[in-house]
């Protein structure tokens, strides 16, 4: 019983840094982005791309992967994104999803990912199939050190977005666009940097993903549809709410799939009637403020 | 006979009490104007009728038929309709094709609609407008198409929220005459306006709000004259002794 | 000149002209355009008349095809019969669903549609009984239309124009209904459209089950074509995008969209995959397909029509304001 | 902008569509010095490495017929469509390959979606279809007379393993099956009979293909506390994450033994690593390692491609020279003697012998050869049956 809770956190810590950097991009700004994923994937191409060359560890190979995921983000926002946004809803949602094809076999190329399933191997890999026992409970390593990571994180960037004059710039310009432009905000460098800022986030889940996970060009779609319904259930916009959002989808699958016979073909079943519940009868989330 | 019956109306959001029993009533084929400072109660009492929501406390009958937030495509098969204070244009459909979905409501087909649409588009003067996107028209016309569009409805009773807010003087008196015209054919209008020159020319009586509470109704004149009614708006100095 | 006789004439020539040079590929690569503009007019009338931008109409897609199949595989009803039961069963399930998700608005009815059909997609993955789970349905017996044994390429072929072309005509006429108006009210202005007399949830869920049953007969369609189904090719997110990439490319909130749409966006995925340039790396065509979809809607945010429109007006300087009643 | 007017943009439209796809299909026709072989592949998509590993395979094969003088003078050449590994392209891909008369046969598929759409496909155009990997067992029991079978179906796989059982019964099996055609067929096919009528506890826990998060599947598994874990994965990639998985639930039974597919490729082992020491796989028999001609091809394959050939490289290159030897017996060069020349097959190949048969229900199957291999050291080795066996089987290492 109490595995299984710790399991739910394990991954929820996993769901929860893959959306965190959703609630930036849908949340604040309420661009659906089908290209998110893809994000991530970006993010585990350069660790791996450092640890098989240099053999620079996933997690301080963080430093370089936000900040590719970053410009990536920026300027597909500032060429793409800002350009769709006025046609309206179903033409940025059409757009990320043309940028998803573009990005998956862009980075399937031979002399990138190339088509196969790579992974992360090898002795000075520190978290090679490292199982750390605490009482009865085990834990895979490399993902207890990445819910640690994923906590701070989450922190810094709730005290970014509301205590910054950056993050008050970030939330003001999404929420309404002319009135922030006329109290002098650039929104459209501000737009980019926080769409720049939310990839970044993918990226850095893309590096504590890398440590334990399969790297290949289309993995990126496998998370899509979990971190939409971990926005809406936190909350849109509320960090705190997509950390938790997160640990709850990830408790309710572990436990759905442990407890419930023939429960693990149904697995992702739970995490969707929640999601519908929460967005039918809650439609603010668990912690946002009203929408 | 009256058309519509409010009595002792009131309404809480939380702790305030936007309106505090308020009743009148309005004659067929009258028009009623409904004035008083902002925040004074007006629109919500408006919305009430409107059925956007529902009351507190009070009753409204309507056509011997009360009114509880029921929703407004009920409310408007019943013969009330309304105009929106921020105008609510179809915006990429043409004025015409506006029309003609106001007039579908009440007939039975197409061709009773087209026909519908025409007489209407005439009598409220937007004929030349006719193919022009709803979205690209003038405030005036906007305001205009408003009106048409409710009409279009064929109500027995019209809600108008502040139909001439932002409109030159010379387009003032173009909805005042719109008003009169709608009124000649025995649709009753309640009126919901701040330029005192355009309720005191159609008003048939005045209803005058302040935070919440009626404070003074009767004929133009009288209501004009009315100290508190002078006081609530413009303030004590202004009261001649 | 009446839109019927123009679409019968339209239809007719392409009926004759293509059996001329067409071979087996050929026939495969227009049935599945024609299937596409089905699909693409479905989803358009409750996205592109109605605004409810739905993300996961596979579903009803996924409905038809898995009714037809059944029925077929175990009835061997006529084509007509079964593709009809197979709308009407898509139909039927968009009550509930219309009721329980109409009153969300916006991202959130698309993510409501996607979460329902990503459930359908587990349970068709998990319920043996009814969907042989992941193995996928094979069509058993062959299918018959008015009584002709539907076969080849071609005979599919001629029934694929055929029910594209009455979808199309019925989806126009549909938009001249009174219906059609209240459709096109809700989108624009919900608040205004109630003012006036239209009670939105009802309307809502009229468009949700036509668009439903127009899904629902192009699925089935699609599954007697394809001859076997499994849920990956009838549930996933892919499908639910592609009929949006269909009618957006063309022009949303248009007739004539999915048409385009489908048209270009088909061939031309074909048409990549053959370019001797794009060859040498396998995955070089999806690449270029990704840009050009992420330019086309940059660029041509109304979709192909209204670029038509905006090229026509820039050349007639002041071309007729589009007045809906009249265009497309 | 009037009716007539779009009328006429719809049908230009179309006429364009006409063209394009009309001009490409011109060059398909045969040159006559060439005999061609169509293969339906994932070429891109989350399988494209599968979809490279056969491209390999038949390129070096058609390469070595082709210097060795070619069939009757003429020489083979491959022709590849992508099914971006989904079945709803399988169709139109394998219609394009049939529409070019130069094509003489069909191969490939890889996934059983795939395979059965392209079977279908075949049938109905009257064009010989030999699957090469694709183990769906529908598609040589719904009687089709032009598709052929080398590989074992998914519902043979298991064979070496239930003799083993058969030997040494375990009490309780853990079944872990990924939920796609492969995995159903595998206990449709396969390990029902054997279930049903022997007294194993038996039960099964449904995972689908690319989940990450396999821990809790292995954590009710281990509840089970089974003597025999068996597991079913399309691809290395689940196989590596299931064993992963194991380990972080400390699941330790007697014998971990994979059903070929993902167990039996070396992705595997490079993905697991020291996971993957002692686990066994029940699936195609994958070439006898002290046959000198499979050396050859093992070493030539590892020197040009850089990585070691296994399962699905070894079906491909044996479906390329098994489809030239009837080409070279078929009377003339057209689909129908090529279709009676595959009729009577009899060939000795790295892959073990090939004759097309009828029985139990398959038709056109050949009897391949099915093992029970061991991953020792980085390496698959045969354990059963003895007199293939390399080594002696031993049972799962335990975690460490």
């Amino acid at each position: 019983m109490v595995q299984t809770l710790f399991d739910g956190l394990m991954i929820g810590g996993v769901y929860a840094i893959i959306a965190l950097g959703l609630t930036l991009i849908f949340g604040v700004m309420r661009v659906i982005n089908m290209a998110h994923g893809e994000f991530v994937m970006i993010g585990m191409f350069v660790s791996y791309f450092l640890f098989t060359s240099i053999g620079l560890d996933p997690f301080i190979s963080i430093i370089i992967s936000a900040p590719a995921c970053f410009l990536v983000g920026y300027l597909l926002y500032r060429f793409f994104v800002e350009k769709a946004k006025e046609g309206g809803e179903e033409n940025t949602l059409l757009l990320t999803a043309g940028a998803s094809i573009f990005l998956i076999n862009f980075m399937a190329l031979p002399f990138l990912l190339g088509p196969n399933f790579s992974r992360l191997t090898g002795d000075n890999l520190f978290w090679q199939n490292n199982v750390l026992n605490i009482g009865s409970v085990s834990f895979n390593s490399a993902l207890l050190m990445g819910f640690f990571v994923t906590g701070i994180l989450i922190c810094l960037l709730h005290l970014f977005l509301t205590k910054t004059d950056i993050g008050l710039a970030m939330r003001a310009s999404a929420q309404e666009p002319q009135a922030a432009q006329i109290v002098g905000i650039n929104v459209s460098s501000i737009s980019g940097l926080t769409f720049g800022l939310g990839a970044a986030f993918a990226g850095v889940a893309g590096s504590i993903l890398a440590t334990t996970y399969p790297i290949y060009a289309s993995i990126g779609s496998l998370y899509l549809v979990k971190s939409f319904i971990i926005v809406v259930l936190g909350g849109m916009g509320s960090i705190p709410g997509a950390a938790i959002g997160g640990l709850i989808l990830g408790v309710t699958e572990s436990f759905g799939a442990t407890y419930i016979p023939g429960g693990t073909g149904y697995r992702d079943v739970f995490g969707l009637i929640i999601f519908l519940i929460v967005l039918l009868y809650r439609p603010q989330g668990l912690f946002g403020k009203g929408v | 006979m009256t058309i519509l019956k409010v009595d002792n109306l009131s309404k809480k959001f939380g702790g305030l009490n936007a309106v505090k029993n308020v009743s009148f009533s309005v004659g067929k084929g009258e028009i009623l104007g409904l004035i008083g400072p902002n925040g004074a109660g007006k629109t919500t009492c408006f919305n009430m009728i409107a059925g956007v929501f529902s009351q507190s406390e009070g009753k409204i009958i309507f056509e011997g038929k009360e009114i509880n937030g029921n929703p407004p495509y009920v409310l408007n098969n019943r013969g009330l309709a309304r105009t929106f204070q921020i105008v609510k244009p179809l915006a990429k459909l043409s004025v015409f094709d506006n029309l003609m979905v106001a007039c579908l409501s009440k007939s039975k087909n197409i061709k009773d609609a087209r026909k519908k649409a025409k007489e209407v588009i005439t009598k409220t003067n937007l004929e030349e407008l006719k193919n022009t996107t709803a979205g690209s028209l003038s405030i005036g016309n906007l305001k205009r198409l408003e009106v048409a569009r409710a009409l279009a409805t064929d109500p027995t009773l019209l809600l108008m929220d502040e139909p001439m807010g932002g409109l030159t003087p010379s387009e003032v008196d173009g909805s005042i005459q719109l008003i009169k015209d709608i009124n000649k054919e025995g649709v009753t209008i309640v009126l919901v306006e701040h330029i005192m020159k355009a309720v005191m020319a159609v008003s048939d009586s005045i209803i005058v709000l302040q935070n919440g509470s009626l404070i003074s109704k009767g004929e133009p004149n009288d209501v004009v004259n009315d100290k508190n009614v002078i006081k609530a708006y413009l303030g004590d100095e202004y009261v001649k002794s | 000149m009446k839109p019927v006789i123009y679409v019968m004439i339209v239809t007719g020539i392409i009926a004759v002209i293509v059996p001329l040079f067409a071979d087996l590929y050929l026939y495969s690569i227009l049935t599945t355009v024609l299937i596409w503009i089905m699909l693409g007019q479905a989803w358009n009338l409750l996205g592109g008349f109605t605004g409810q931008i739905s993300f996961g109409h596979a579903m009803f897609l996924a409905i038809g095809a898995y009714s037809s199949m059944i029925i077929t595989n175990s009835l061997n009803l006529d084509m007509i019969l079964t593709l009809l039961v197979g709308g009407l069963f898509a139909g039927l399930f968009s009550f509930p669903l219309g009721l329980l998700i109409f009153r969300l608005k916006g991202p959130y009815f698309a993510l409501a549609t996607l979460a329902f059909a990503e459930i359908l997609h587990i349970v068709a993955r998990n319920w043996k009984g009814l969907t042989n789970g992941g193995e996928g349905m094979m069509l058993s017996n062959n299918a018959t239309f008015l009584g002709i044994e539907i076969f080849s390429n071609d005979e599919y072929f001629f029934v694929a124009l055929l029910l594209a072309a009455i979808v199309s005509l019925s989806c126009y006429y549909l938009m001249k209904t009174k219906a059609g108006y209240s459709f096109i009210a809700i989108r624009e202005n919900q608040d205004a459209a109630e003012a006036m007399g239209i009670n939105s949830t009802r309307t809502k869920s009229t468009a949700l089950f036509f668009s439903a049953f127009l899904a629902g007969v192009a699925g089935g369609f699609y599954g007697l074509y394809n001859k076997f189904i499994d849920p990956e090719m009838t549930l996933t997110v892919h499908m639910s995008a592609e009929m949006i990439f269909v009618t957006v490319l063309g022009g949303i909130g248009t007739i004539l969209g999915p048409v385009i749409g489908s048209t270009i966006l088909i061939t031309l995925q074909e048409y990549l995959k053959e370019v001797p340039m794009f060859q040498s790396f396998s995955s070089l065509y999806l690449v270029i397909y990704g840009l050009f979809i992420m330019i086309i809607i940059v660029y041509l945010p109304g979709g192909i029509i209204d670029g038509i429109k905006k090229i026509r007006q820039y050349f007639s300087k002041g071309g007729d304001e589009s007045d809906y009643s009249k265009s497309g | 902008m009037s009716i007539v007017k779009k009328g006429l943009i719809l049908f230009s439209f179309v006429f364009i569509v006409l063209i394009i796809s009309g001009c490409n299909s011109e060059n398909a026709s045969s040159e006559g010095d060439t005999i061609k072989i169509g293969a339906v592949l994932p070429m891109t998509g989350g399988n494209a490495v599968f979809g490279e590993k056969f491209e390999q395979a038949y390129t070096m094969a058609a390469e070595e017929i082709n210097e060795a003088g070619g069939v009757n003078g003429k020489e083979i050449e491959i022709v590849i469509e992508d099914s971006e590994g989904d079945a709803q392209n399988a169709r139109s891909a394998t219609e394009k390959l049939v529409s070019d008369d130069g094509i003489l046969a069909l191969t490939g598929g890889r996934s059983s979606g795939v395979t059965l759409v392209e079977a279908q496909v075949a049938e109905e155009n009257q064009i010989p279809y030999l699957i090469d990997h694709g183990s769906s067992d529908l598609a040589t029991m719904e009687g089709y007379t032009y598709v052929y079978r080398l590989n074992p179906t998914a519902g043979m796989y298991p064979n070496a393993l239930l003799d083993y059982f058969n030997e040494n019964p375990p009490e309780s099996i853990a079944h872990i099956n990924v939920d796609n055609a492969f995995g159903e067929a595998v206990y449709d096919y396969g390990l029902q009979g054997y279930v049903e009528n022997s007294d194993v506890e038996y039960e099964m826990f449904e995972y689908t293909a690319g989940e990450l998060d396999l821990k809790p599947i292995m954590e009710q598994a281990k509840g089970l506390n089974p003597e025999v874990v068996l597991m079913t994965s399309g691809n290395d990639n689940d196989a590596a994450q299931l064993m992963m998985a194991a380990n972080e639930a400390s699941l330790s039974p007697e014998l971990f033994v994979g059903t070929g597919a993902g167990h039996s490729i070396m992705g595997f082992a490079e993905q697991a690593g020291d996971l993957s020491e002692t686990v066994l796989t029940a699936g195609p028999w994958h070439g006898d390692k002290n046959d000198e001609e499979y050396q050859a091809f093992f070493d030539k394959f590892t020197e040009t491609y850089g990585n070691e050939p296994g399962e699905h490289e070894i079906e491909g290159y044996t479906a390329i020279y098994v489809l030239a030897d009837a080409f070279e017996r078929a009377e003339e060069l057209n689909r129908e003697s090529v279709l009676s020349a595959l009729d009577s097959t009899d060939l000795d190949t790295i892959f073990g012998p090939i004759k097309f048969e009828d029985f139990d229900g398959y038709t056109n199957q050949n009897r391949a050869i099915t093992d029970v291999s061991q991953w020792i050291n980085g390496k698959m080795v045969t354990v059963y049956p003895e007199d293939q066996a390399q080594q002696e089987l031993v049972p799962f290492q335990g975690w460490d």
